[in-house]
């Protein structure tokens, strides 16, 4: 009695949870970059690979509860005994997972490896306890140095720049959104000014962590326009939940405009 | 239980002498102006030689059954071996950082 | 009879399967606990050699006056283990008196690297390196990593001193026997060997 | 000589309570000890997840005796998002320190493995009581964090630098807090060293005559490589939490760079690296895992035969070598947590394989077990149902590791409630499954006692399907990006998942409530339980060969010799280890 149970349990919960994942009860939003359509291939293949494990393992399990439990009589191995099972786990499972490192590395490594293009439009993003800060060079181009000691939230110094003896700096457009033209490629550097975030933009299938000390880039290209969230994935104290910004995928001339908004409010 | 027949106190105090000159070649090579790495690889190369030769001969593994060879030395150095794997991030920290 | 009595009456292997080693356990023990000391000596060295790797100008404290320190503490220690080496001998042989002499020199040796070594630590901290501090004005990272690598391995010396007391006075009363000292033995070539990669990674990569 | 006799002083069994009962050498009592500390723990742990889950889905609940356990922390009940950290991280710690690698291992592992080999007692008695009464002690720093002015550190678990090394200007908690947890953490270390090294002297030198490495039980295998896993992956936990107790106490600067501005204030460091600490820590961490997971291997393939009454198919060797293939592999895999850590992504792909690679053994262990069922005439038990319990949990969690284990899908995926439930299944769950299975089995032979079938049954029915409910939900709402640690979700993306919220937030609280048939199965059946026979189950291992309980030196004086393998089940016959009789199942 208790083994049929179990099997129609076990049977049950797979079920529900097949359905689950391949109805999308609760599942990713559209996709909106360049490179995210490998990213969720990668997920569909894999889905498709590791739910086939899923049922099949949970269904044989369940299959053998039910036909074997309480049987009585001499009881036999599986024909064949385990070196048929274990020649299956090399080779099918090898192969799967040989073949999703392979397909996977290329995914990773077209968001990785990739060299950003020239063209891109450099943009500096600063984490700290808990807010997002971003950076445009402004007309010249050209950053302006940073300098920690000079960081005053007071009087909104977020990056530690010093306009008056750095020419670069002048023209630094900080904001406390980013704003970024669609169709156009993106380069983020990511710095920390304490202690580990992370940039995390769901629909851009990005996330990456700030690490402090180190400047990480990041690059991407939106393709849609839209306002999309922000959020920080590595815990970074007790305002972690609430460390959050939007990203804004603007026109070329809505970007434009918004980015002369911006400098003006400077 | 395990005897020191195979080694003589004599051959011990050899071997003594000879790690003491292994030390002495070292801080020769230090003051060879080599290049940093070079100097690295070899110091290391001379410190393997050393403990290897001091696990083997004052450790007496070489005189016990082979299986505690087979235990230790693969355990240790698979660990330290894998260790290994962290480097590449060093030389990130060296060449993305933040604050030149 | 109980187990107990037939290990007295017939040995282990009479009763028991036999050690695929062929040692005492604790000699095992002790040669299982070098394993992972080793490891944890290792972690220290590869944050060291991360540190080192990925700091610019990491500035070489140690004149040449500190390597020949460096010598003659590695003598001190290399001399501690072939003194170690006659006190396990001594005890093959059942020779009370000469255990407690050579167990005595070891410690003596012992007791001198560890005041070398403080000496040098002195040193340095007079010439005001802390584990956080630079004098020459270079990255701090040189006295943190110093301090830290070399201090576990004095700890280590320190407590071997005093484990070699503890062997040496049960020895003396009968309560321990050449398998206490054998395993004391190797746990003191190990710090020994540990000192073999410290000296040239701390000192000599350390000399300008 | 001296040896034998030093040995024989030691097991005089020790007159007095203190010596017998508290500061006892006898591994039977410390295996009992180490069990306790972790029920105590997993209650602690559960009703922290309790009051996490209830602030996730109800945000304005008020939970009185939180207030009254931090009054800032959770003024008059409500408790604020700081608070919710400091309480997940102590869940964290607690469940994978004190629970999970205490019970499985160093509890039922203390308890069986020198029976099951036939030995008097642990190779090294006083060092395994130390290591119970370090472990004790680390666990009473964790403890004390609660009771603190700023209450428990809150940079979880895995204690990421800088947060935890520069002390309290990254928040409450991230003082005294987090410097109690380090030098728990380090002490458990300690604890754990000693333990692992016992466990492998006891196994290689312990045997008692014919218990040849072929003959050992299925779980003391798994107990044995185990301890190999721990000793080199503490070994390397202990460094990085010095290295860590230094930056916090001795200004130096190992995890920490320069530059760092806290409240427009420069700190004082430079030069160190938060990615070190990160590997150093997952060095350890990953293994960790398996450090968990292996004893649960062990105990399930131990009761697996006694249960379906005939050997494992693959006989020993199969899943044996499965597991050392698992525990070597997990060395090499760290990496996978650090995918988006700002890792070199070249060092993402080497680690990427092998992580997907580990998958190949632990399917071989699954296989294993679901074929072994073929043919069989399986009794439902107790002990048994949560070993088919475990397989069925582990199979769904291993599922989640396909994800986890390439960068290009973590990348969507890591640190999202799909992490939280892929862990939870693999290595939680499923450990506390394994551990509930052991329980229900050895309980007999600890107590002398047996459990309830039907309370047990339902214990089982409750537990199984409440796991499913809280972490199945907790994977999908993963794949919508469900941020983890967040403790109110402000966030307009996790606005729409609330009711997955609610409803994993009630399967939880039922789930938890759940757990209270069985502490209170096992408190009642230990005074109350019908008394057990010698062998109950009709079990062949040797810690079947003795009373229940167990005399002081097990055997009572009886040296025992090991004729067969651990698996001679032919239906309703079974033949003991130490029984000369021909061999029935040909192990």
């Amino acid at each position: 009695m208790a083994g049929k149970v179990f099997a129609v349990v076990v049977v049950l919960v797979t079920l529900v949870t097949a359905y689950c994942v391949v109805t999308h009860v609760w599942w990713m939003p559209v996709d909106i970059s360049v490179h995210g359509p490998k990213i969720d291939h990668q997920i569909e293949e894999t889905i498709l690979v590791a739910g086939l494990l899923f049922i099949a393992g949970q269904i044989v399990l369940a299959s053998f509860v039910f036909r074997y439990g309480g049987a009585t009589g001499k009881p036999k191995q599986i024909p064949g005994g385990a070196k048929p099972l274990v020649i299956f786990a090399f080779v099918l499972v090898g192969t799967e997972v040989l073949a999703l490192s392979f397909i996977g590395s290329k995914a990773w490594g077209a968001v990785y490896f990739e060299a950003p293009d020239p063209s891109s439009l450099r943009i500096d993003v600063q984490a700290g306890q808990f807010a997002y800060y971003f950076r445009y060079s402004g007309p010249d181009g050209k950053f302006g140095p940073l300098h920690p000691e000079l960081i005053n939230e007071g009087n909104q110094n977020y990056f530690g720049l010093d306009p008056d003896h750095d020419p670069d700096a002048k023209d630094d457009i900080v904001t406390a959104e980013i704003g970024i033209p669609v169709n156009k490629p993106i380069l983020l550097t990511l710095h920390s000014k304490d202690v580990g975030h992370s940039f995390y933009v769901r629909e851009l299938r990005v996330q990456q962590d700030f690490v402090p000390g180190l400047s990480i880039p990041v690059h991407f290209t939106a393709i849609q326009t839209g306002r999309y969230e922000i959020v920080c994935t590595q815990l970074c104290g007790l305002g972690h939940y609430n460390m959050k910004a939007y990203l804004s995928v603007l026109s070329q001339s809505d970007f434009d405009d918004w980015l002369k908004k911006q400098a003006a409010m400077q | 239980m395990s005897s020191n027949r195979e080694l003589t106190m004599s051959s011990y105090v050899g071997i003594g002498v000879g790690l003491m000159l292994i030390v002495c070649v070292e801080v020769i090579f230090t003051y060879q102006h080599m290049a940093p790495h070079t100097l690295l690889f070899a110091l290391l190369c001379l410190a393997c030689l050393e403990a290897y030769v001091g696990v083997m001969y004052l450790m007496h593994v070489k005189y016990e059954r082979p299986i505690l060879f087979w235990t230790i030395f693969p355990a240790t150095l698979f660990v330290l071996g894998f260790l290994c794997y962290l480097f590449p991030d060093a030389f990130r920290m060296l060449n993305m950082r933040l604050m030149k | 009879m109980s187990q107990i009595e037939l290990m007295v009456a017939g040995g282990h292997e009479v009763i028991m399967e036999a050690s695929p080693y062929g040692i005492e356990k604790k000699k095992l023990g002790m040669w299982i606990f070098i394993v992972s000391d080793a490891c944890t000596f290792g972690a220290f060295l590869f944050a060291y050699g991360y540190m080192r790797i990925g700091t610019v100008a990491w500035g070489t404290p140690f004149g040449f006056s500190s390597i020949l320190n460096g010598m003659i503490m590695t003598a001190v220690l290399l001399s501690s283990s072939l003194t170690m080496l006659a006190a396990v001998r001594a005890a093959q042989a059942d020779d009370g008196a000469a255990v407690k002499k050579w167990l005595g020199a070891t410690m003596l040796l012992g007791a001198i690297f560890a005041a070398l070594h403080l000496r040098e630590w002195f040193n340095l901290i007079s010439e005001g390196w802390r584990l956080f501090a630079n004098p020459t004005g270079g990255p701090a990272q040189f006295g943190a990593t110093f301090f830290s690598v070399t201090g576990l391995h004095l700890t280590h010396v320190i407590t071997g001193v005093i484990a070699l007391g503890f062997v040496a006075r049960g020895y003396k009363q009968g309560r321990y026997d050449q398998s206490h000292v054998e395993t004391a033995g190797l746990y003191w070539h190990f710090v020994d060997l540990v000192w073999m990669f410290v000296f040239p990674l701390m000192y000599l990569m350390n000399a300008h | 000589m001296a040896e034998t006799q030093v040995h024989a002083a030691h097991h005089a069994p020790s007159q007095g309570f203190i010596r017998k009962y508290v500061f006892s050498v006898d591994h039977k009592i410390i295996g009992i000890q180490y069990l306790t500390l972790s029920m105590v723990s997993a209650f602690i742990g559960m009703a922290l997840s309790w009051a996490m889950r209830i602030h996730l889905a109800y945000p304005d609940f008020r939970i009185p005796i939180l207030g009254w356990l931090s009054p800032n922390g959770a003024p008059n009940g409500l408790m604020t998002p700081e608070y919710y950290l400091s309480l997940m991280t102590m869940h964290g710690t607690i469940m994978a320190f004190f629970v999970l690698t205490a019970a499985p291992f160093a509890g039922f592992g203390n308890f069986v493995l020198p029976i099951q080999v036939g030995a008097a007692d642990m190779a090294f008695p006083r060092l395994n009581m130390s290591s119970f009464w370090v472990t004790f002690v680390g666990f009473l720093l964790a403890a004390a964090t609660f009771f603190i002015p700023d209450g428990p550190p809150l940079s979880g678990w895995t204690a990421y630098a800088p947060l935890s090394a520069v002390g309290s200007v990254a928040g409450p908690g991230q003082g005294l807090g987090q410097t109690l947890w380090v030098l728990s953490i380090a002490m458990f270390c300690v604890a754990s060293l000693m333990g692992a090294l016992n466990f492998i002297v006891t196994t290689l030198d312990m045997r008692t005559k014919g218990l040849t490495l072929s003959r050992l039980p299925l779980s003391t295998w798994a107990w044995f490589i185990d301890a190999w896993v721990s000793l080199l992956a503490f070994a390397v936990l202990l460094p990085c939490g010095l290295l860590l107790a230094l930056d916090r106490l001795g200004g130096t600067s190992f995890f920490i760079p320069g530059g760092l501005v806290f409240n427009d204030q420069l700190q004082p460091h430079s030069g160190g690296s938060p990615l070190l600490f990160q590997h150093l820590f997952w060095f350890f961490g990953h293994p960790e895992v398996y450090i968990i997971i292996l004893p649960a291997f062990g105990i399930v393939s131990h009761i697996f035969p006694t249960f379906i009454r005939k050997p494992l198919v693959g006989g020993w060797k199969v899943i044996t070598f499965a597991e050392i293939a698992v525990g070597t592999l997990s060395f090499v895999v760290w990496g996978h947590h650090m995918f988006v850590s700002g890792m070199s992504p070249f060092m993402a792909m080497v680690f990427s394989v092998p992580t997907l690679f580990i998958t190949i053994p632990s399917v071989i262990a699954v296989l294993v077990w679901v074929f072994s069922l073929y043919g069989a005439n399986i009794r439902f038990d107790t002990p048994m149902l949560y070993s088919l319990g475990f397989v069925s949990l582990f199979i769904t969690g291993g599922i989640g590791g396909f994800f986890l284990a390439q960068p290009s899908t973590d990348s969507y995926l890591h640190a999202t409630s799909f992490v939280v439930g892929h862990f939870h299944f693999t290595m939680g769950l499923s450990a506390i499954f394994a551990t509930f299975a052991g329980f229900y089995y050895w309980y007999p032979k600890i107590f002398g006692r047996t459990m309830n079938e039907k309370l047990g049954k339902l214990h089982f029915w409750l537990s199984f399907v409440g796991v499913y409910c809280v972490f199945i939900t907790l994977h999908l709402t993963g794949f919508a990006g469900s941020v983890r640690r967040y403790s109110a979700f402000v966030d307009d993306f996790m606005i729409p998942l609330m009711p997955a919220q609610r409803f994993m937030t009630i399967s939880a609280l039922l789930l938890g409530a759940a757990q209270f048939i069985f502490l209170f199965n096992a408190i009642w059946s230990r005074f109350k339980g019908p008394k057990s026979s010698d062998n109950p189950w009709g079990a062949t291992t040797l810690e079947w060969a003795t009373t229940s309980p167990p005399p002081f030196d097990n055997f009572g004086g009886r040296q025992l010799t090991v004729y067969h393998g651990p698996m001679e089940y032919d239906d309703e016959a079974s033949v003991m280890q130490t029984s000369p009789e021909a061999s029935i199942a040909g192990t």
